[in-house]
């Protein structure tokens, strides 16, 4: 019996994160220069989930003259491998869109977690949490991740994301923990409190919710920031350098002196790709900025 | 063309004349919204005049345009704003700036933050003075010092930060930076409405005092009617962007033009008088209240009633809460002082007083949200200072909460009914359609109607005195014997607080609930309760009736609370 | 005071927990030292059992159990002594380090500072005309460099400005033959050789300045504070720096302190690029060539510089905010 | 297209020689002592060995030592050249070389080519001025003599002082060799012509310059004179950067697949054989070293720098050729069969191994991809793994590992790339530490062989027990040969000629052995033989 209700509460709820969702896309795509960003990221996403039909050779189909420049049936070269440049960067564009998505995810919703928990509890758990996540935010990350990597050797992409995730969620930790510092005392969360609203209920039905355009905006910069270190970590080669992507590109242009070989598109390209994708989540993040503090809204100031 | 003309032609060219001002907010991405709508009128030199108009008429915005910091979404569409006869529209930055000293003030809404918190009072002074070079660069520190004494403040202020100083004195150094400029025209937006009472008081009369020492033309904006009447010589009253009336004082006192102006004043009354007519509301007075009482037994509820009343007491006996100093170093804050009383079952009490003086960590205490650092608190058998998780929540069920600020107290992103179901599913044994139309009642009772329509609807697309009965409707879902209400209709407009009260008041006659009424409102004291306690620094200094209380004071502390209060009525007397 | 002692106190806590954090982090890893070494060796050729033998008793390997070897550890980080570097063998770390301290402080420690000066200062100019090409030039622009990885800048700079346009130095502190002195050539020199490492982390780390502040700024810009001030006429530059700068500036401090850690960690990829001789590459090598007591000298060093400039970020915040002071 | 060109230092005269020898940067530390791991190259060229022993073939050059003899074969006696000066004027004298080796003896931490392990005492002439050493070995072990002279002498008058050898940094060295210690820098030093060398009419070049930080590209285009390193598309860039820019890349060791042979399924020779026949070696080859090395015979040899050992009878000179039907023939008889595209054995599980190699070695890295490819192309699922170098190493030693990549050969004595790699005296069980024989080989006719080896002095009897050792490899597999490992030799005639190359194989262009020294008494000022001409 309850289910006759209870499905279209749930049915209502659903629509109303939809209504969140929509109303923070809507801002987003009003902001010029965020809008920029979404283009730019589609046409990467596109280009990620479309690589086996848009790339003219496989990713590490070799046997093509090595170190050639550009010509026809390689547009942008070929590599010290004699591989296609261009099928490289076209199906390298999934590993960093993947790595950035999957380690901002995770380590939003690890901030999350943690700076929900962190920012509703009082007392000595918090203080601990506090302590951590300030320990985090000061050990220099790409360090600890050197370390890091060396240490869990060559899991690959697997292994890149956890690193990430370890090093880059404290940030958002932060954030959301003052948030949720802010809402936890906001009238309408007592309010579910005397409604008797369970603790769990009250963190993710009250409080979670109006935090939705601050976690985007903390998914964001994680991810820019994922897709960062993983070009950097690769480019160390402390990633699996047989895997195609961006950042190995970079490692095997640098391991087989691209610039001497005069083959500086094919350090050039991936950077320029690396810095392309992060820059249009960094444009997101203009719009997505605009929905939590309206003042950052788009507009002339003075 | 308006630019040719010089100013000061002779006494009979207003200093200000403002034509067919229409102010719009033009956000990217949203409908233009007009907040000043085709205003006009003009001011001559010396006048005081008074702005009111409830929140959102467009009472700031016009303030803002006529001195010229309307910002970006703001935009000023139409019409001209004469001042001297130029336009000011026309100014270029320079030329405004130098026009900002003795030429147009504002001292804004929210005076408490208008001061840069990393600069001591002393600078803000030097900064003014240095950028206009009206004061000689030796004497910057004796006329700093002569300008704080003129607000009634001590010299020592100036050494001080913002953030070291009390609403009130901040308010009153805004005004001090404003008398600085000495301008020739000072705005004055809400000058005291994040001010406490009292304080309110004090402020109000530091401006009327300064106005007719310094002769500025002043024009004061509020949303109290009391007290811009009580103050101005002059009113102007806006509703929805649209200046509705204009007139002196008296006269929009003893024959209003405007409906509006008349619903506004119809609020208005005495609560020391003998009897009250608030439209909406039974009349009080002596016969009014016996009947009440009579009412109230004779209910047809009353039977509901009586099986309440055994076990429903809250009782607090010798009650006080200390709380930890805010910085080291300094005394313990003593919040509540030894207090005791008892809210009986159907019973309504009054607790007043001035900010700060406890009023709110009683509600806490009460609904069992704080424990007492001594003495007793008990909701009939069970001591609330010793519940567990599980017995807070029977407690709650019993004991509920109206919040002060129902834009606050509803999430914006839950309908009216998953903010009404939560409480029934978690209080009541109601499941599924029972619950909804348990919801559905509730909507009815606090008159939401249809309810069908207002169940679906967002907190964003009710109004204030919809919102607040959502609130109240929530707080009744787990059928409480107790009701405690932090100041329920202090935030919302004077036309929308009888409503509320009314509701409130039928709730306690209809169901028996009790209610302790949280206020610093004594006039709405007087009509929603049976006794009255007045609370000062934590101490209970009065209590008793509430007529009583009210028409014959007996503490000096609440004579001062009767004195602040705003009244248009008293205008009249002292005119 | 009290606010000083109060960071000074968890300054201290947090340095224990990286110093820890710090031990156990290489020992995590599998292989020994000598076991790098044989590898590096053995790459093209194999390595005989005597020479193995020989090189682990050069390198030696830490013993005891875990707990004693946290002791001992312990005792040499508060006696600033770290033992004898694997790779650099006989070496010993703290001369290492103390070796390529200062070029990292004085690279990383001038440019960031200097990055965060002028990415203030435009962030500052971008708030205050907002909307107009001054906005949106810097922060596009601003966004966009942010968004470079820094080794991929490095690699670009090296190549068009020292290999191909010959302007600076490809790689070093200072000129081979240059003689350490406090002379005017001698300095000419070091700041020529920094050039190139300098202007990567400037070009990648200035965006992000700019952004922050900007953002800071908007927000005090629509503050009251600010609307009073130009209420009250004061002059456009002194409400943008007194007024509005002046309290966006805060929160951008403790961003500036975090960041330190940021740039540090940057500056491992650009000194690799351009083998300059400071904490990051040496870093890299250590942690190529397991060696332990190099690296936890190296990571303990970066960790308690970052910690230290936070500490010392926090008591400038608690200075320029009177609301900390009291 | 951006071309970079070498620019030479102006400055750097005509008898001086850039060489890309020293990778020291940032820490270019002032350490000398030649037995240690990071001693600076410089100590190669200021300290000489007994004999020198050409790792491209073997040869062999006396060099402080006039005459080895070996009259049984576990005694050496050493005769040393007359008038050789230490640098600071002293002669050498048969008493260094005792102390040398005594050296040694008491500081094990430097005995990095163990000879302590062979020797059992060392005694010097008994009259004044005796100029012969005699080593008595443990046993008879004749390519032990030349592991023992090629240890760098020290001066005796000078290192008797030291109190730990073993830490000592030896800041100023004195040597016999053909260079001295110029100025130092942290970023950079000098070497200067040995005055008193023993055959310094033969050095020309006067000045070495040795700068701690050199690069592919810092080598292509400052004007360095001779480097060792990769290089990649090397004639177009080491070649296109300047006229005189050559280069010379021999085979400087096997790079090979390395089976666990304790473990199923590479116990199986048939496993092995149907491996080492699927590979198409030139693929490998020329996506390892981008096209620069050529595919490794299987004979455990390096072609063609040891042609003159091949055994002619083995076709094809050993190299083994891709035949993918002889491969699924050799994994038929080891139980394997084709289903749906899979190799699977009885029982209809996969042929699945992984293969192992160290992260950061590219080339390996290369070629392992290349394996993974053609073997999954026949239906076997490889995975790699690539862990740091020191774990691989680990792995390596404890047999933790299906196959890996390695590398062997390349000393320039077929006994000692082959007796490292098959002698079951280096076996270790699984899980135990070997000093190498990772692949843990154990053949008792192969142990004889080598046994053989050790104690023959008759040249002829040598060269067929190496043909038999040569069988062994190609018929029992215990490695998988791929592609030879190069010897990146990078050299400019701009300024001096008559440098080591195919057609002049007396030694290879690594700069930090003491082959460096045969190529130092050889260079000749360019202008003079343009001169001749
Ligand atoms: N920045 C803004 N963007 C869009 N609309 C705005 C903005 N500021 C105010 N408004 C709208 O303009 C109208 C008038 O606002 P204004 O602040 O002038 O009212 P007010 O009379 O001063 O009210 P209060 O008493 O609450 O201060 C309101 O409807 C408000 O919603
Ligand atoms: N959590 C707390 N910690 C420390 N002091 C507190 C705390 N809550 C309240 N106080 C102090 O206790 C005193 C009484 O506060 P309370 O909120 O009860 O006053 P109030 O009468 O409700 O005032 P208002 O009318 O402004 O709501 C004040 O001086 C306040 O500063
Ligand atoms: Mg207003
Ligand atoms: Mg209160």
């Amino acid at each position: 019996m309850t289910s006759t209700t209870t499905t279209p509460v749930r049915a209502r709820a659903l629509r109303g994160t939809l209504r969140t969702i929509g109303r923070i896309a809507g801002t987003i795509w009003s902001n010029p220069r965020a809008r920029i960003g979404v283009v730019l990221l589609a046409i990467f996403i596109i280009t990620a989930t479309f690589a086996p039909w848009l790339a003219p050779y496989g990713a590490s189909q070799d046997g093509f003259e090595r170190s050639a420049g550009g010509s026809a049936a390689h547009w942008l070269g070929t590599t010290a491998a004699g591989e296609d440049v261009l099928s490289q960067i076209i199906w390298g564009a999934r590993v960093s869109v993947f790595v950035g998505f999957a380690a901002g995810a995770i380590a939003t919703v690890i901030a999350v977690l943690i700076g929900l928990s962190w920012g509703y509890s009082r007392g000595f758990g918090g203080d601990v949490v506090g302590f951590i996540v300030n320990l985090f935010l000061v050990i220099p990350g790409l360090p600890l991740m050197i370390v890091i990597a060396s240490y869990l050797q060559n899991g690959g992409i697997v292994m890149i994301i956890a690193v990430i995730v370890v090093t880059g969620w404290a940030w958002g930790a932060r954030v959301l923990r003052s948030q949720t510092q802010t809402l936890r005392s906001r009238d309408f969360v007592t309010a579910a409190r005397f409604a008797g609203d369970s603790s769990f209920r009250i963190i993710f039905r009250e409080i979670l919710p109006n935090m939705t355009s601050l976690i985007t905006g903390s998914f964001f910069g994680a991810a820019t920031a994922a897709i960062l270190a993983e070009a950097g970590l690769e480019f160390l080669g402390l990633g699996d350098p047989t895997t195609v992507s961006w950042g190995t590109m970079l490692f095997w242009a640098q391991n087989s002196n691209a610039l001497l070989t005069g083959q500086w598109l094919l350090l050039f390209a991936p950077g320029l790709c690396i810095a392309l994708l992060a820059t249009s989540l960094t444009l997101i993040n203009f719009g997505v900025d605009g929905i939590s503090n309206p003042r950052l809204r788009e507009g002339k100031g003075r | 063309m308006t630019t040719n003309t010089t100013p000061a032609q002779g006494a009979e060219e207003p200093i200000l004349r403002v034509e067919n001002l229409t102010v719009e907010y033009r956000s990217e991405g949203f409908e233009p919204v007009a907040a000043v709508k085709n205003v006009s009128f003009s001011l001559r030199r010396g006048e005081f005049i008074g702005l009111v108009g409830e929140s959102g008429s467009g009472k700031s915005t016009l303030g803002f345009a006529l001195t010229r910091l309307a910002k970006p979404p703001a935009t000023i569409v139409d019409g001209k704003i004469l001042f001297h006869g130029s336009d000011i529209r026309t100014l270029d930055d320079e030329a405004l700036r130098k026009q900002r000293r003795g030429g147009f003030a504002m001292v804004l809404q929210s005076g408490m933050n208008a001061l840069n918190p990393v600069r001591t009072i002393r600078k803000h002074f030097h900064d003014i003075f240095r950028a206009h070079g009206h004061v000689e660069a030796g004497s910057f520190n004796a006329r700093a010092s002569e300008l704080v004494r003129k607000v009634e403040l001590p010299e020592t202020v100036l050494d001080r930060y913002p953030g070291e100083l009390s609403g009130g004195m901040r308010q009153r150094v805004s005004i001090a930076l404003a008398l600085s400029l000495e301008p020739e025209l000072l705005v004055f937006d809400e000058p005291t409405t994040a001010l406490d009472v009292l304080v309110q008081h004090a402020v109000m009369d530091t401006i009327r005092q300064l106005q007719a020492s310094e002769g500025f033309t002043a024009i004061l904006i509020s949303h109290d009617l009391g007290i811009v009447l009580e103050s101005t010589e002059r009113v102007l009253v806006m509703h929805d962007g649209v200046v509705v009336e204009d007139g002196p004082s008296h006269q929009i006192l003893d024959d209003p033009q405007a409906e509006y102006t008349r619903m506004l004043l119809s609020h208005y009354a005495d609560p020391r008088a003998e009897e009250i007519h608030i439209p909406g509301f039974s009349t009080r007075g002596r016969s009014a209240d016996a009947a009440r009482a009579e009412r109230a037994t004779t209910s047809p509820r009353s039977d509901a009633r009586a099986a309440r009343r055994a076990d429903a007491s809250i009782v607090v006996e010798g009650a006080s809460k200390v709380y930890a100093p805010p910085r080291r170093g300094e005394q313990p804050v003593v919040a509540v002082d030894n207090v005791s009383f008892t809210l009986a079952p159907g019973e309504s009490l009054a607790l007043v007083g001035q900010s700060g003086s406890g009023k709110s960590t009683i509600a806490r205490l009460v609904t069992g949200a704080e424990k007492p650092s001594s003495g007793l608190v008990r909701f009939g058998d069970s001591n609330l200072a010793s519940l567990r998780r599980r017995e807070l929540r029977d407690l709650r069920k019993n004991v509920q909460m109206v919040f002060q600020d129902p834009y606050a107290a509803l999430n914006p992103l839950h309908t009216v009914e998953y903010t009404l179901l939560r409480p029934i599913l978690n209080f009541t044994e109601r499941r599924g359609e029972e619950a909804r139309e348990r919801m559905l009642e509730l909507l009815e009772t606090v008159g939401l109607t249809p309810a069908e329509t207002f169940a679906q609807k967002l907190p964003h697309q009710l109004s204030g005195g919809q919102r607040q009965r959502v609130v109240i409707a929530r707080a009744l879902a787990s059928d409480p014997q107790v009701l405690v209400a932090d100041e329920p209709v202090s935030m919302l407009d004077v036309s929308l607080r009888a409503g509320v009260l009314g509701l409130l008041e039928d709730l306690r006659e209809q169901w028996g609930v009790s209610m302790l009424y949280i206020t610093h409102d004594l006039l709405s004291a007087r009509l929603v309760t049976d006794r009255m306690m007045v609370l000062n620094a934590g101490r209970v200094v009065e209590s008793g009736p509430t007529a009583d209380v009210l028409r014959n004071p007996s503490d000096e502390y609440t004579i001062r609370l009767l004195d602040a209060v705003p009244n248009p009525a008293r205008a009249r007397e002292t005119r | 005071m009290k606010y000083a002692l109060r960071k000074l106190g968890m300054l201290l806590l947090t340095l224990w927990a990286a110093v820890t954090l710090n031990f156990f982090l290489p020992r995590l890893m599998p292989g020994s030292p000598a076991d790098a070494a044989i590898a590096k060796l053995s790459q093209n050729g194999p390595v005989s059992a005597a020479t193995r033998a020989a090189i682990e008793a050069q390198l030696g390997v830490p013993g005891g159990n875990l707990f004693e070897q946290y002791v001992h550890y312990l005792q040499q980080v508060v006696t600033l002594d770290f033992g004898v570097s694997f790779t650099f063998y006989p070496e010993k770390v703290s001369d290492l380090v103390l070796t390529a301290l200062p070029y990292t402080l004085v690279l990383v420690g001038l440019v960031t500072i200097l990055a965060f000066v002028i990415g203030t200062l435009i962030g500052i100019l971008a708030a205050w005309k907002r909307g107009t090409w001054m906005d949106t030039l810097p922060t596009l622009g601003g966004s966009f460099l942010s968004a470079f990885p820094y080794f991929w800048i490095a690699l670009l700079l090296l190549f068009f400005a020292g290999y191909v346009g010959h302007l600076f130095p490809t790689s070093g502190a200072s000129s081979p033959t240059a003689v350490p002195e406090f002379s005017f050539s001698f300095i000419a020199d070091l700041i020529y050789h920094a050039t190139l490492p300098a202007l990567t982390i400037l070009i990648t780390s200035l965006g992000g300045w700019i952004l922050g502040m900007r953002n800071a700024m908007i927000n005090t810009l629509g503050d009251d504070y600010v609307t009073f001030a130009e209420a009250n006429g004061l002059r456009g530059r002194t409400v943008a720096i007194k007024y509005a700068a002046r309290n966006a500036i805060l929160p951008n401090l403790t961003g500036f302190g975090l960041a330190l850690g940021g740039v540090v960690g940057g500056s491992i990829l650009v000194e690799q690029v351009y083998g300059y001789p400071g904490i990051g590459y040496l870093l890299y090598n250590a942690v190529v060539n397991q060696d332990y007591p190099l690296m936890q000298a190296l990571f303990l060093m970066i960790t308690v510089s970052v910690l230290i400039a936070n500490f010392l970020v926090d008591i400038l915040y608690g200075v320029l905010d009177p609301r900390t002071r009291r | 297209n951006i071309h970079i060109e070498s620019k030479p230092d102006p400055t750097i005269p005509q008898d001086t020689l850039l060489l890309a020898a020293d990778q020291g940067s940032p820490m270019y530390q002032r350490n000398f002592n030649p037995f240690m791991a990071n001693r600076r190259i410089g100590a190669a060229y200021i300290y000489e060995p007994l004999v020198i022993v050409n790792d491209v073939n073997g040869d062999v050059t006396p060099w402080l030592a006039q005459k080895v003899t070996q009259p049984d074969a576990s005694t050496v006696v050493f005769t040393l050249r007359d008038g050789v000066k230490w640098s600071d004027g002293k002669p050498l004298t048969a008493k260094d070389v005792e102390f040398t080796f005594n050296l040694l003896k008491t500081s094990p931490t430097l005995d990095m080519q163990g000879i302590w392990q062979y020797i059992s005492t060392v005694e010097t002439g008994t009259d004044e001025g005796s100029q012969t050493v005699t080593v008595h070995l443990k046993s008879a072990d004749v390519p032990a003599a030349n592991i023992i002279a090629q240890t760098l002498i020290l001066p005796e008058h000078l290192w008797k002082n030291v109190k730990d050898p073993g830490t000592y940094t030896d800041e100023n060295p004195v040597g016999t060799g053909p260079f001295t210690l110029g100025n130092y820098s942290p970023q950079q030093y000098t070497m200067n012509r040995n005055e008193n060398y023993w055959q310094k009419d033969k050095v020309t070049v006067k000045h070495l310059i040795l700068p701690a930080t050199n690069g592919q590209l810092a080598m292509v285009t400052q004007g360095y004179d001779w480097g060792y390193m990769y290089m990649s598309d090397v004639k177009k860039t080491w070649g296109g950067a300047n006229q005189y820019n050559r280069y010379w890349f021999p085979p400087g060791g096997v790079i090979s697949l390395q089976p666990n042979l304790t473990k199923a399924p590479f116990n199986n020779p048939d496993v092995r054989q149907g491996i080492a026949l699927a590979l198409d070696r030139k693929q490998i080859a020329d996506a390892a070293t981008e096209g620069s090395m050529q595919p490794a015979t299987q004979a455990g040899i390096l072609l063609p720098n040891q042609q003159a050992d091949l055994d002619p009878s083995i076709p094809n000179g050993g190299v083994i050729t891709q035949d993918l039907d002889a491969a699924k023939a050799a994994f038929a008889r080891a139980g394997y069969h084709d289903q749906d595209g899979k190799l699977v054995d009885a029982s209809g599980k996969q042929l699945s191994f992984s293969l192992l190699t160290a992260n950061g070695y590219t080339d390996w890295l290369r070629a392992a991809s290349q394996v993974q490819r053609q073997l999954s192309a026949l239906g076997i699922d490889v995975k790699l793994t690539q862990p740091q170098p020191p774990a691989y190493q680990l792995a390596l030693r404890n047999g933790d590992f299906d196959i890996a990549m390695g590398a062997y050969g390349g000393l320039g004595s077929q006994y000692q790339d082959l007796n490292g790699l098959l002698n079951s005296s280096n076996f270790r069980p699984v899980g135990q530490e070997a000093p190498s024989n990772f692949e843990r080989y154990q053949n008792p006719a192969v142990d004889e062989i080598l046994a053989k080896y050790r104690t023959s002095l008759d040249p002829n009897e040598t060269r067929e027990l190496g043909y038999q050792l040569q069988h062994a490899m190609v018929t029992d597999l215990p490695v998988i040969s791929l592609y030879y490992g190069g010897s990146w030799g990078l050299y400019s005639e701009n300024k001096y000629v008559g440098w080591p190359d195919a057609d002049h194989p007396y030694a290879s262009l690594k700069t930090y052995t003491p082959t460096a020294l045969l190529i130092f008494t050889s260079l000749k000022p360019r202008e003079h033989t343009e001169d001749k001409k």
